[in-house]
C-alpha cells in the first residue's frame, strides 16, 4: 500500500538531490536544473497529498509552482547568457562581482 | 546567436547549391553573412594555355568546355574572333544560322538558370518544367550537330553543315511552344508571395556600383544599364534583328529575374526573325586550308547568356596555333559581385544570390 | 499492488535520474536526463489521478523549460573544447556530506513515520463540475482567479526581462 | 482479462503497423504525386508502377551503413531519431479513427484509448519531439546540422504557440479536451468546426505545415541551403527514423485536423437525411479519406510553392498567426458567452 508517506520520501529524496546539486556543483547551468529538480520535489508532495485529501487544490498550486518555474528559467537563462556573453565563463564562483 | 564569436561556415566546393564546386566561405553572425570570401579554382583545367598548344581548329573543342551549358555561344564567340584577326567574311546564311543558336542557347541556358534558381529557393516543380523545354532544345541541337551538351558546332568562316531539312520548321514549332510555357513559369513565380519576399530587395546593386564591379549582361542590366554587346557592338546577324533589351530598375534579385524572362521573350523573337528571314546560300566563306591568321592581336566580346563573352587572342603569324589566348568569362566577372552582394544578408539568400549572378564554374575556372 | 510496483518503478526511474542529472560531466547529457526524470515525474502525475497536470508537465516542462535550457547550453558550449565541460570546482566533499545526512533523516522518517496509512479523506470540495480537468479550470478560476492573473503577470514580466537580458542591442 | 488487455495491445499493433506502412507509402505517394505535378512518372521500376518502392527503400536503408562521425556525442547521436521517432508513433494513442463498432458480439471502439486530456495529450507529445531535432544537430558536431537545428526548435516552439491557441478555441466550442467528444459535439452541432472555426482551421493548417517542417516551411531541411539540414551527417537507418518520423507527424498533423475540424469519422452532412445510402460505408473509411485529401494538400503545396526565409517564416508565425489566433479567440470567447446567456 503506497501511503503519502511513501511520496514524502520521494519528494524529500529529490529534493536532497536538488539541493546536493546546487552545492555541488559550479556550472551555473546545472545549478538551475537542480533548482528545477527541488520544484519538482516540491510538487510531488502538493499532488500526493492533493490526492490524497482528493482535493483539487494542491494541483492548483503544482501550476503555480510550474509557472514560477518557467519564470525563473526565462530570466535566469537570460542572466546566464548575458553572464557568459561578458565573461565566456558558465561557473558560479567567478560571478563575484556584486560580492563586496 | 552566436554572441561572442562569428561562426565561420564553409559553404562548397561540395554543396548542392553553389552550382558546381564553387566555395564561399561565409563569416556568419547568427544566420547573418557578415562577410564572404569567394574561392574558386577547382575546376580548373588551364584551357587557355591547353589552346595556347592546339591548332586553331582543335580550340573550338576547348571552348566547349568552358560555359558547358552554352557550348555553341562559346563557340561562336571564338569563332568570330579569329575571323575578325583573319578578316574573313562569313556567309549571311552561315550568320542567320550562328543567331538562331545563339538565341537557342540562350533560351537553353536561361532555363537551366530558370530551374536551379528557383529550386535553390525551395520552388522544385519549376526546376524540371524548365529542364523540359531545355531538353527540346537539346533535341534540335542534337539534330544539327549529332551532340547535345559540347557541339563544337561552329568553324572558323561558316558552319561545318547545313541545316538539316525540315530544321527550321521545328525550331518555330518550339518557340509557339516556348511561348506557352514562360506562362507556365510566370505563373508558378512571378506573382508568388513567397518568391516575391525571397527575392524582393534581396542583393541590391545600384547601376554605379554594377559597372564598378564590372558587370555584364543580366547582373548589369538588372540594375539598369542597358548595356548589350548584341546591340551595341552587333556580331553574327543582330544588326539585321529587331529586339529590345530589357533593363531592370531596382537592381535586386527579382529584377535580375524578371530581365532574364524578359530575355526569353526576346530571345523567342530573334529566332523568329532569324528563321523566317533566313537567306539561301553558302554556309562557308572562303577559308584557307591551314587556318594561320597573320601577326597580330584582337579582342572581340560577345553576348553570351551570362554576360560579355570576350575572347583576346594574340598571333605571331608563323605558328598554327595561337601565341597568347586569353577569354574573359562572364561568369568569372559576375562572380566578383557575389561578396558585395551577400554582405548583410542570410545564409538562405547566399544561395538565392548565386543564383541570382548565374554562374557556370567551367567557365569560372576554365 | 499494481500502485505499489507502478510507484516503485517511478520513484526509482525519478531518483535515477535526478542523481545522474547532478553528476553528469557533459551539461547536454544532464539536460537529457532532467527531461526523461520530468517526464517520470509526469507518470508519477497520471498515477496520482492529476492527469492534467501531468500533461502541463511534459508540455511546459519537457516541451518548453528544458529547450529552453538545451538552448542555452548549446549556445554556451559551442566553441568550448570537451574539457571545459569538467567542474574543477566540485565540492564533492560538502555533498557528500550532504547525502549521508539526508540518507539519516530519511531513515528516520522511514522509521519513526506513521507505517499505518491515514485514512484516505473523502471531503470533495463543493464543485459544480467533475472531472479533474473541469476541477483544476473551475478552481482557478474562481478562487484562485487572482494569482492566476498575477502568476500571467509574472509570466509577462519574465518574457520581457528575458528578452531585454538577451539581446544585445534594443 | 480480454477487455483489459488483449484487446487494447491488439489495437496498439494494429494501429502501430497501419502507421508504418502507412508512412512508407506516403513516402510514395509524395513521390508519384510530386512527380505528376511535374510531369514525371515517379517510380516505376519496383512492381507494377513502382508500388513495392518502399520495400526496396527500406531494405536499401536497412543494409546501408551506420556512420558515426568521429567527434560526434555517441550517446546522443544514436538516441536523437528515436526521440524523433516515439513522440509520432505514441500520438496515435488518442486519435479516434470512428467510434464503438460491435466485432464477434463485442462491442470494441475504433481509437485505442479516449482520455478527457486528449487534445492537450497530443499537443505536450508532439513537443517533445523537437528535441530529436535539436539533439541531432547538437551531437553531429558540425556546423549544418547546429544551424538546422536551432531553425527547427525555434519553428517548433513558435508555432506550436500559434496551433495550441486555435486548439484553444476548439476547445471553447466543442466544451471538452477529449478527442472522441470533440467529434460528437461536431455531430451534435451538425457542422463540421472548419465552419465555425475556418480562421482557426485555417492557422492550424499552416502552423501544421510549419510543425513538420513541410514545403514552403522546410527550412530545416532545406538541401539548398543546409545541404540536408539536422540530418545532414545520418546514414541508414537512423536516417531512415528522421523520415519516418516526419511522415508520421504529417499524418498526425492530418488526422488531428481531421478529428477537430472536419468531423473526424462522421459522413459529410451527418444531419441531413437525404445521404443516408453513405451510412452502410465504414466510418473510419470516412476519417482516412479526410485524412488523406490533407495529406495529399501537403504535397501539393510541397511541389507548388518556394520556401520562405528564416526571418519571414519567425515574422509570419509571431506577427500574423499568434495575433490573428488570439483574436480568434477572443471573439470565440464572446461569442460563446453572449450566445449562453
Amino acid at each position: 500500500m503506497i501511503t503519502p508517506t511513501h511520496y514524502m520520501l520521494l519528494s524529500a529524496a529529490l529534493f536532497m538531490i536538488g539541493v546536493i546539486g546546487v552545492m555541488v556543483r559550479r556550472n551555473i547551468i546545472i545549478i538551475f536544473m537542480s533548482i528545477e529538480l527541488i520544484l519538482n520535489a516540491v510538487n510531488i508532495n502538493l499532488v500526493a497529498f492533493s490526492n490524497q485529501l482528493q482535493n483539487v487544490i494542491g494541483q492548483v498550486f503544482a501550476i503555480f509552482v510550474i509557472a514560477v518555474a518557467a519564470a525563473e528559467a526565462a530570466v535566469g537563462l537570460g542572466i546566464i547568457l548575458a553572464f557568459y556573453r561578458n565573461k565566456e565563463t558558465v561557473n558560479i564562483d567567478e560571478m563575484n562581482l556584486m560580492r563586496w | 546567436m552566436f554572441d561572442t564569436n562569428e561562426l565561420v561556415l564553409n559553404m562548397g566546393p561540395q554543396h548542392p547549391s553553389t552550382h558546381g564546386v564553387l566555395r564561399v566561405v561565409l563569416r556568419l553572425d547568427g544566420e547573418k553573412v557578415v562577410d564572404a570570401d569567394v574561392v574558386i579554382g577547382y575546376l580548373h583545367r588551364g584551357i587557355e594555355k591547353l589552346s595556347e598548344n592546339r591548332n586553331w581548329t582543335q580550340i573550338i573543342l576547348l571552348t566547349d568546355r568552358m560555359d558547358y551549358v552554352a557550348a555553341a555561344t562559346s563557340n561562336v564567340g571564338y569563332c568570330e574572333t579569329v575571323e575578325k584577326l583573319m578578316s574573313l567574311e562569313v556567309p549571311r546564311r552561315a550568320r542567320y544560322v550562328r543567331t538562331i543558336l545563339c538565341e537557342l542557347q540562350r533560351i537553353a541556358s536561361h532555363c537551366l538558370w530558370l530551374g536551379t534558381h528557383a529550386m535553390d529557393i525551395g520552388a522544385m516543380t519549376v526546376f524540371l518544367y524548365a529542364f523540359r523545354e531545355r531538353e527540346l532544345i537539346l533535341d534540335l541541337f542534337e539534330e544539327f550537330c549529332g551532340a547535345r551538351l559540347t557541339y563544337n558546332s561552329m568553324r572558323i568562316g561558316g558552319l561545318p553543315l547545313d541545316i538539316p531539312p525540315g530544321w527550321d520548321q521545328k525550331v518555330l514549332e518550339f518557340c509557339k511552344i516556348m511561348d506557352g510555357k514562360l506562362g507556365e513559369y510566370e505563373e508558378l513565380l512571378t506573382h508568388n508571395r513567397i518568391w516575391l519576399d525571397r527575392t524582393k530587395g534581396i542583393g541590391v546593386l545600384p547601376a554605379s556600383e554594377a559597372i564598378a564591379l564590372g558587370l555584364s549582361g543580366p547582373p548589369l542590366r538588372g540594375s539598369g544599364v542597358g548595356r548589350d554587346v548584341r546591340k551595341d557592338e552587333p556580331y553574327a546577324a543582330y544588326d539585321e534583328m529587331e529586339f529590345d533589351v530589357p533593363i531592370g530598375t531596382a537592381g535586386d534579385t527579382y529584377d535580375r529575374y524578371l530581365v532574364r524572362l524578359e530575355e526569353f521573350r526576346q530571345s523567342l523573337r530573334i529566332i523568329r526573325q532569324a528563321t523566317e528571314g533566313l537567306p539561301e546560300g553558302p554556309i562557308v566563306g572562303k577559308v584557307p586550308r591551314l587556318i594561320k591568321p597573320p601577326a597580330g592581336e584582337t579582342y572581340h566580346a560577345i553576348e553570351s547568356p551570362k554576360g560579355e563573352l570576350g575572347y583576346f587572342i594574340v598571333s605571331d603569324g608563323k605558328s598554327t596555333n595561337p601565341y597568347r589566348f586569353r577569354v574573359r568569362p562572364p561568369s568569372f566577372c559576375n562572380l566578383q559581385g557575389l561578396r558585395r552582394l551577400v554582405r548583410g544578408h542570410l545564409v538562405a539568400d547566399v544561395v538565392a544570390l548565386i543564383g541570382s549572378l548565374d554562374v557556370v564554374l567551367g567557365e569560372v575556372d576554365r | 499492488m499494481g500502485q505499489a510496483i507502478a510507484f516503485y518503478t517511478l520513484a526509482a526511474f525519478i531518483l535515477g535520474f535526478a542523481v545522474l542529472v547532478v553528476s553528469t560531466k557533459d551539461t547536454v547529457h544532464s539536460v537529457l536526463f532532467l527531461v526523461l526524470d520530468f517526464l517520470f515525474v509526469a507518470a508519477l502525475y497520471v498515477l496520482l489521478a492529476a492527469p492534467f497536470l501531468a500533461v502541463i508537465q511534459v508540455l511546459v516542462y519537457a516541451g518548453g523549460i528544458v529547450v529552453l535550457y538545451l538552448f542555452v547550453v548549446m549556445l554556451v558550449n559551442l566553441k568550448r573544447a570537451p574539457e571545459a565541460h569538467h567542474d574543477p570546482h566540485r565540492r564533492t566533499k560538502l555533498g557528500f556530506w550532504l547525502a549521508a545526512a539526508v540518507l539519516v533523516e530519511l531513515g528516520a522518517i522511514a522509521a519513526y513515520g506513521p507505517a499505518a496509512s491515514a485514512p484516505a479523506v473523502t471531503q470533495t470540495a463543493a464543485m459544480p463540475v467533475s472531472g479533474n480537468t473541469e476541477q483544476v479550470g473551475w478552481l482557478l478560476y474562481t478562487s484562485y482567479l487572482i494569482p492566476f492573473e498575477i502568476a500571467s503577470m509574472l509570466l509577462l514580466v519574465a518574457m520581457i526581462g528575458a528578452i531585454v537580458l538577451a539581446k544585445r542591442e534594443l | 482479462m480480454v477487455d483489459n488487455l488483449i484487446i487494447p495491445l491488439l489495437k496498439i499493433v494494429i494501429v502501430l503497423n497501419a502507421t508504418l506502412v502507412a508512412v512508407t507509402y506516403m513516402v510514395l505517394l509524395e513521390r508519384k504525386v510530386i512527380a505528376w505535378a511535374q510531369s514525371r512518372l515517379g517510380p516505376m521500376r519496383v512492381g507494377p508502377y513502382g508500388i513495392l518502392q518502399p520495400i526496396a527503400d527500406a531494405v536499401k536503408l536497412m543494409i546501408k551503413e551506420d556512420i558515426t562521425p568521429t567527434r560526434a556525442d555517441k550517446w546522443v547521436f544514436t538516441a536523437a531519431p528515436i526521440i524523433a521517432m516515439v513522440p509520432a508513433l505514441i500520438v496515435y494513442a488518442v486519435i479516434p479513427f470512428g467510434p464503438e463498432v460491435s466485432l464477434f458480439g463485442r462491442k470494441i471502439t475504433l481509437y485505442i484509448t479516449d482520455v478527457n486530456v486528449g487534445l492537450l495529450y497530443v499537443v505536450s507529445v508532439t513537443s517533445v519531439g523537437v528535441y530529436g531535432i535539436i539533439l541531432a544537430g547538437y551531437a553531429s558536431n558540425s556546423k549544418y546540422p547546429l544551424l538546422a537545428s536551432l531553425r527547427a526548435s525555434a519553428q517548433l516552439i513558435s508555432y506550436e504557440v500559434a496551433v495550441t491557441l486555435t486548439l484553444v478555441s476548439v476547445i471553447l466550442v466543442a466544451g471538452s479536451l477529449s478527442m472522441v467528444d470533440i467529434v460528437r459535439a461536431q455531430e451534435h452541432w451538425h457542422v463540421w468546426f472548419a465552419f465555425i472555426q475556418p480562421l482557426a482551421f485555417g492557422i492550424f493548417f499552416i502552423g501544421g505545415l510549419a510543425e513538420t517542417n513541410r514545403a514552403p516551411f522546410d527550412l530545416p531541411e532545406a538541401e539548398q541551403e543546409l545541404t540536408g539540414g539536422f540530418h545532414t551527417e545520418y546514414s541508414g537507418m537512423r536516417f531512415a527514423l528522421f523520415f519516418l518520423a516526419e511522415y508520421a507527424n504529417m499524418i498526425v498533423v492530418s488526422s488531428v485536423a481531421t478529428t477537430l475540424f472536419l468531423g473526424g469519422w462522421l459522413r459529410p452532412f451527418p444531419n441531413v437525411a437525404a445521404l443516408g445510402f453513405l451510412d452502410p460505408i465504414p466510418s473510419w473509411t470516412w476519417f482516412l479519406i479526410k485524412s488523406f485529401v490533407f495529406l495529399y494538400v501537403f504535397i501539393w503545396i510541397r511541389a507548388t510553392l518556394p520556401r520562405y526565409r528564416y526571418d519571414q517564416l519567425m515574422r509570419l508565425g509571431w506577427k500574423v498567426l499568434i495575433p490573428l489566433a488570439i483574436a480568434n479567440l477572443v471573439v470565440t470567447g464572446i461569442v460563446k458567452v453572449v450566445l449562453a446567456t
